[in-house]
């Protein structure tokens, strides 16, 4: 299966797959509108920047999900391989963000529930948009 | 005004044919000339010619020399080059017929020549360059002749006008030789100079040729660089030439001659169907003679001292069609031409692109 | 091949995934004393808050049991097991070939003097229980909660949501005392006193009357609904009455396997082995149960499979301050708190090992160090700095960063 | 200072009603243009600092930023342009002489823009290159004057060193250290997948890159940095440098602030020295040297490599060229005026040197002249920005064509000319880590091997036009080009008629 992958080499934190991801993912049809007004939309994959060294880290889709397995409603589900969260079941209690090993699962604006990536097969991307919008190939979809 | 050949590069489309008898018998021109008339449309009356082979027994070890003259003044200069270099074993006018379709004829001239043995001693060539060298030297420098024909017991008849006139002009019927090509001309724009007719010849290499070659520029530029002078900016003449340089200064092969001006594409080189040693080969003619490659549409029916090749371009962009008679072959442009002239041909195949037909009299 | 599984909760859906990822033809029959589809034990606090409808308390799709071809016996009791068949309650007999015990846990309920004087007086275990409660419960209803552990602080968390008047009483000095220190379990219990419920610790009930309990230290606290959420105990009988091997819980192997031969169990009702401190006890989370039952399905349908590395761990939270926990606090202690803002931050190491924390308020990315905790990670080439300032992946060494967002092997 | 004589030609201009202030264009501007202030909730830009590299415009999410022409105007003068007058104002300010980088801007003709290409009509045809094989394939080196025969009476077929392009387009000499590493890797690897070569510089060459030494051309310059016996054998060819053409006549000076750890054992020179490449090779004060320096080379490398001199195009270049070729060398790269280079100066680069378009056809016409034009191959740079340059280029008589600037654009250089800062946004003139990683060599290379099948299909293209099938037939042939707007002396010095001629 086709998963996303990064690079740290590669990574120049210029944070836009942040932006793309959040845009992507918020419902509004363009970037700009998806800001507008100050609105900040939380992107599911997030860039950690150290000395030299960055890298994006989003859900890794494992073969072995904890969060799936320790769901306490069913909200998160894998399907063909791809992990995601029917937020209408979430409950926002978390055991997701305490069992993810890459601490890929991230709460909502509210707060109410988690968010994760699910490789934008919901908001009609096509390609992950990080994956797009990144400048420097750093994050990929690859079969590896 | 027209511009002549020399003057500015015409192309133009044509008819060839040509035949030799492997065991030597000698045909008469009318059969040739009867060939040519068959492609009557490939042509526009704007030019004709014909070569010969064994058509001098009688003179055979000397050159004959075939020269247009505009004036009596550039014959008497050639001619006073010709004394210096030679010894002018006979000259004549050539006999010619009046034609109502053939005008405006220049004085047309023969000569049997050996050359001086003091001057090619002193000029250190061997002989054939030195008669090459003079042939271009009389060309180039002498305003108003032009030698259009060299070499030994051969030659070259050419006008303006439709072949089959220009075969009568020339009373073809009288000469006969094991060997015929002729040459149909259909050019673009040309005020009709003799000179530029076909074939084109230097020594006894004679090229009858249908195509306009795309490479042209790159091969005349490279053919220069050994002396010779493209004057008629023709493609017979800069493929003439190439053949002399390859066969006779290079001492290669025909067939490898023809590996070089329609040399193999790459990916037929690599393709594995020649021997590492064959690849070799290739790859080197298409590394050191990269600027004698071919390229567009050509037909070519070359002649020489005992034989005649005949090759198309690597694509086959020209028609060409051979056939073969006990020990006849012919080629022609179309196969109308041959079946005039042969009408029950054992076999009648058409070569493909970049692969030579070369027939040789059979005791050479 | 047949398989049995009494319960119907998440160890054993657990098992039903197991078996059929590798076994699709097998007959799974599941055994439950309760009528429901499967459902979320952990949301019964959450429905009864209001903040889930019915239709969500359903742990897993309504096709579930057809998908997966599993035929379930509602509202049946497994009475007996015998060595290749169950006996149920109504008399029948269940023959298997691999048996799953995921009977859960029960309320605990400790005697207490004048408890058999209430009426209204309830458990926070089930479906039901807190069906019952929600009838009861009326805004400004008085709820005495006995036991301020997690399940006592969900159901006054529920009931804060229906307006209830609610008092937690519990015998420690502090609340949450499984899996906060001293200072988180301060700062948590200011956030919901702040909330209005009132939360009275270090006391205990003396005696019940009808609508009264009377305290160790002094108070009388009224009530209308008394709800008793002190603990709960494993259901091990039907393993210890077959002759299987129980401690404070069923006791298996890490395939699961019981002590009795082709039956498995797993969840609430068994003791696992907690690595961070490598001692057995029970843990009864429900990620742990899915797990456990999920290598017993595997291992029943014959793909040989292992559960290690679980810990005790709890993401939960109260009136909206969030905690998520794991491991063991024992050993030297990194905290940084910040109580006015309701954060906390408490990091464990033992042995060159991360072996617990606690975060509250700010718990994102905890999963790091969860797992830091599970796979034993040796801190040696982790960058302790970035360690203490927040999980995230930077502070490990490129190679396990590549290795892991990457999907390459590299050698560091 | 507290007067500003002048004034940034560009200004940054922002569209506050796109902009969503995710700053991408503060943390991607190493000239620290863009800075966010979180009290006033705004993004601020200072125009002053932008050399117009367009990286923030390109990586704007919302396409919220443009660098667009200064309004402000000094009052018009034909004379004494807005930049010649803000120049004056730099040097009376600085005291220094002006730097700048990449090739010539000035108005100059660009004469490859006035040749225009044949193609068949009627007469013969055209070729379509999807039907028909069309072949790109050149050698480069000497070729035997005649054909040698075997004992045997077989041809031997033995050749001196020659380089084997699949299209005839090389990437230019550019050195690791004016380049990133990243730079280089991506030519190195386009290289090999192409099939063609990348030329090291005069930088030495990494010890990364030896394995793409066989498509590596590696080069002996004045300041022979990083030369020595393993670099030599590394290369597929070893190429001179009498002189580039952005700075003919003109050496080298990579500052020692470049020089750091990985240049500094590249280049065989200690960290934080400066690299100073002089004018000439201190052992090439004439044309005999040259072939002892030639001779010398091809010893060293046991006579199996070809060896390319590279000169910039100047007035005598026919004459120069005809010298070389009869130094030994097998090939010559000629570098036009308008060739790019990573820091110049300014009144060098714009002042010195010829057009190489006329520096080709008066070399080749002079090699053919004197009958030694096999005796070499010849390479032209010098900014061929499109496959209708190569075209024009060969057809003039070039073997193949060096392309430097147009494989930077391909990186992603937008040719604000700042290499000599060393703050390139794009990843490519620099040495700074965190700018280096900008450019990907697994994108890089990708491209660079799109931009060269890209013009390779267009010389295809216009080969068919032409009704030619394989490129060495296109060498040379001058009658496929026609001049438009030029003058007599301009078409001779060409060598070709003008159009309608």
């Amino acid at each position: 299966m086709k998963k996303v992958y990064v690079n740290e080499d590669w990574c120049l934190a210029c944070h836009l797959c942040e932006y793309y991801c959040a845009a992507a993912n918020s419902g509004a049809d363009s970037m700009i509108k998806a800001f507008a007004g100050g609105k900040k939309p939380i992107p599911r994959i997030k860039v950690e920047e150290g000395s030299g060294i960055n890298f994006a880290v989003q859900c890794r889709h494992c073969d072995e999900p904890a969060c799936v397995k320790g769901c306490i409603t069913g909200a998160l589900s894998v399907k063909d391989g791809v992990i995601s969260c029917d937020e209408s079941r979430c409950v926002g209690c978390y055991t997701c963000v305490m069992s993810c090993p890459y601490g890929c699962i991230v709460i909502s604006e509210d707060s109410s529930v988690i968010q994760k990536c699910d490789l934008c097969l919901k908001n009609n991307n096509g390609e992950p948009a990080c994956v797009k919008g990144c400048p420097n190939g750093a994050i990929v979809l690859e079969e590896r | 005004m027209l511009e002549k050949e020399g003057q500015i590069r015409i192309p133009s489309g044509c008819a060839i044919s040509g035949f030799i008898s492997r065991d030597g018998k000698r045909i008469g021109g009318d059969k040739i000339v009867k060939s040519i008339s068959y492609m009557h449309d490939r042509s526009n009356g704007l030019g004709g010619g014909f070569a010969g082979y064994g058509i001098y027994p009688e003179y055979k070890e000397q050159y004959a020399f075939h020269i247009f003259y505009n004036s009596n003044d550039a014959r008497v200069e050639t001619e006073r080059f010709l004394d210096r270099h030679f010894d002018v074993v006979n000259l004549s006018r050539i006999p010619t017929k009046k034609h109502p379709n053939i005008t405006n004829e220049p004085l047309i001239w023969r000569y049997f020549l050996t050359p001086l043995p003091t001057k090619l001693a002193s000029s250190q060539l061997d002989e054939r360059e030195f008669v090459a060298q003079c042939v271009i030297n009389i060309n180039d420098r002498i305003d108003g002749s032009y030698v259009f024909s060299s070499g030994k017991n051969m030659g070259v008849f050419k006008a303006v006008g439709y072949p089959e006139d220009v075969g009568e002009f020339y009373r073809l019927d009288e000469y006969a030789g094991y060997a015929w090509t002729a040459h149909g001309r259909y050019p673009t724009n040309t005020p009709g100079w003799w000179g530029g007719a076909h074939p084109f010849a230097l020594l006894d290499y004679t090229i009858v040729h249908n195509g306009e070659i795309s490479s042209y520029d790159a091969n005349r530029r490279y053919i220069e660089m050994y002396g010779y002078k493209c004057n008629l900016l023709t493609d017979t003449e800069v493929i003439t030439y190439i053949f002399d340089f390859l066969n006779r200064k290079q001492n290669l092969s025909l067939e490898d001659i023809a590996k070089i001006i329609a040399a193999p594409f790459w990916t037929e080189i690599e393709s594995g169907k020649y021997s590492e040693t064959e690849k070799k080969k290739l790859k080197y003619f298409r590394n050191v003679f990269s600027s004698l490659l071919v390229t567009g549409p050509f037909s070519i029916i070359l002649g020489f001292d005992g034989g005649l090749m005949a090759l198309n371009d690597r694509l086959k962009l020209r028609s060409m069609v051979a056939a073969e008679k006990d020990d006849m072959v012919y080629l022609a442009s179309e196969e109308c031409a041959i079946r005039a002239i042969c009408p029950d041909a054992d076999r009648v195949w058409s070569p493909r692109g970049g692969e030579p037909i070369i027939v040789t009299l059979n005791d050479k | 091949m047949k398989y049995v599984i009494i319960g119907n909760s998440a160890a054993a859906i657990g098992g039903v995934q197991g078996i059929r990822e590798s076994d699709r033809e097998g007959e799974i029959t599941i055994v439950t004393d309760e009528a429901y589809h499967t459902y979320s034990r952990p949301l019964i606090s959450y429905w009864l808050g209001g903040k889930v409808t019915d239709q969500n308390m359903y742990y897993r799709g309504k096709d579930f049991y057809k998908d997966n071809n599993v035929k379930v016996l509602y509202s049946r009791r497994a009475q007996k097991i015998g060595k290749n068949s169950v006996t149920l309650d109504n008399g029948d007999k269940l023959a298997f070939d691999k048996l799953l015990v995921a009977t859960g846990s029960k309320p605990f309920i400790p005697p207490m003097k004048g408890l058999d004087k209430v009426k209204e007086q309830y458990t926070f275990m089930t479906w039901d229980s807190v069906k019952a409660i929600k009838k009861k419960v009326k805004k400004h209803s008085k709820v005495l909660i006995i036991g301020a552990g997690l399940i006592g602080l969900k159901a006054a968390e529920a009931l804060y949501h229906l307006n209830a008047d609610i008092t937690v009483v519990d015998l420690a000095d502090r609340i949450l005392p499984s899996i906060l220190d001293v200072d988180a379990g301060k700062i948590m219990q200011k956030h919901i006193e702040d909330k209005g419920t009132k939360i009275i610790l270090s006391a205990s009930v003396e005696e019940f009357s009808p609508k009264s309990a009377k305290l160790t230290n002094g108070e009388t606290v009224d009530f209308d609904i008394l709800i008793v959420a002190v603990g709960v105990r494993p259901n091990t009988e039907l393993i210890a009455e077959a002759g299987g091997k129980v401690e404070k819980g069923i006791i298996t192997d890490d395939t699961q396997l019981t002590t009795l031969k082709n039956v498995y169990a797993a969840g609430d009702c068994t003791v696992s082995h907690d690595c961070s401190t490598d001692t057995d006890k029970i843990l009864a989370l429900l990620p742990n149960a899915f797990m456990q039952g999920e290598i017993a399905g595997k291992n029943m349908a014959g793909v040989e499979a292992h559960y290690q590395n679980a810990i005790p761990m709890n993401a939960i939270g109260f009136y909206g301050l969030h905690i998520i926990t794991a491991g063991s606090y024992d050993g030297e202690e990194y905290t940084q708190q910040d109580p006015a803002k309701e954060q906390y931050k408490k990091l464990v190491f033992k042995d060159g090992l991360l072996k617990g924390y606690i975060l509250m308020g700010d718990v994102a990315r905890a999963g790091i160090y969860t797992s830091m905790i599970k796979e034993r990670i040796p801190l040696d080439n982790v960058d302790i700095e970035l360690l203490k300032e927040r999980p995230q992946m930077m502070m490990f060494g490129k190679a396990r960063r590549v290795e892991k967002l990457g999907g390459l092997t590299v050698k560091e | 200072m507290a007067i500003n004589y002048y004034q940034p030609l560009y200004e940054v201009m922002r569209d506050k009603d796109r902009c969503i202030k995710c700053r991408a264009c503060e943390r991607q501007c190493a000239n620290e243009v863009h800075s966010y202030d979180e009290e006033c909730d705004v993004m601020i830009s200072d125009s002053r600092q932008c050399v117009d590299c367009q990286r923030c415009v390109s990586i704007c999410p919302t396409n919220a930023l443009k660098i667009a022409n200064n309004p402000n105007t000094f009052r018009q003068n034909s004379n004494w342009s807005q930049q010649i007058m803000t120049e004056v104002y730099k040097q009376a300010e600085t005291g220094g002489v002006l730097l700048s980088a990449m090739g010539n801007p000035k108005e100059y003709p660009v004469y490859w823009d006035k040749i225009l290409l044949n193609a068949s009509q009627v007469t013969n045809p055209p070729i379509d290159p999807l039907r028909e094989p069309m072949e790109t394939k050149v050698f480069l080196g000497k070729k035997p004057k005649n054909v040698r025969f075997n004992k045997d009476g077989t041809i031997n077929t033995d050749l001196p060193p020659t380089l084997e392009l699949s299209t005839p387009i090389m990437f230019s000499a550019m050195s690791y250290g004016s380049i990133s590493k990243n730079a280089h890797e991506s030519l190195a690897r386009a290289a090999t997948e192409l099939g063609i070569y990348y030329n090291t510089g005069e930088g030495g060459l990494h010890k990364d890159f030896y394995k793409y030494g066989p498509n590596t051309i590696v080069q002996v310059a004045s300041g022979r940095f990083g030369v020595f016996r393993d670099y030599l054998e590394a290369g597929a060819a070893v190429e001179i440098k009498m002189g580039q053409g952005a700075k003919p006549g003109i050496g080298g000076h990579l500052p020692g602030a470049k020089i750091l750890e990985d240049i500094s054992k590249t280049r065989m020179i200690p960290m934080g020295t400066d690299a100073i490449s002089p004018a000439p090779h201190h052992d090439i004060y004439s044309i005999e040297d040259l072939r002892q320096l030639v001779f010398s080379l091809k010893e060293a490398t046991c006579y199996k490599k070809p060896v390319i001199v590279k000169i910039a195009a100047v007035h005598n270049v026919a004459a120069i060229a005809s010298g070389i070729a009869r130094s030994g060398a097998d090939i010559i790269a000629i570098d036009g005026y308008r060739g790019g280079t990573g820091a110049a100066p300014t009144r060098i680069r714009d002042n010195v040197g010829i057009p190489i378009e006329l520096a080709l056809a008066s070399v080749d016409q002079r090699l053919r002249d004197e009958g030694i034009r096999n005796e070499v191959s010849i390479v032209v740079a010098g900014s061929v920005r499109s496959s209708a340059d190569v075209v024009k280029a060969i057809a003039l008589g070039a073997d193949a064509v060096y392309i430097g600037t147009a494989a930077l654009l391909a990186l992603g250089c937008h040719l604000c000319r700042s290499c000599q800062t060393g703050r390139c946004n794009w990843g490519i003139a620099t040495q700074r880590p965190d700018l280096v990683k900008r450019l990907n060599p697994d994108i890089g290379y990708k491209r660079l091997v799109n931009l060269i099948h890209a013009w390779d299909h267009e010389i295809k293209e216009m080969m068919g036009g032409m009704g030619i099938n394989s490129v060495e037939a296109l060498r040379g042939n001058r009658l496929m080009l026609r001049g438009v707007g030029l003058t007599e002396k301009e078409l001779e010095v060409l060598g070709i008629q003008h159009a309608g001629q």
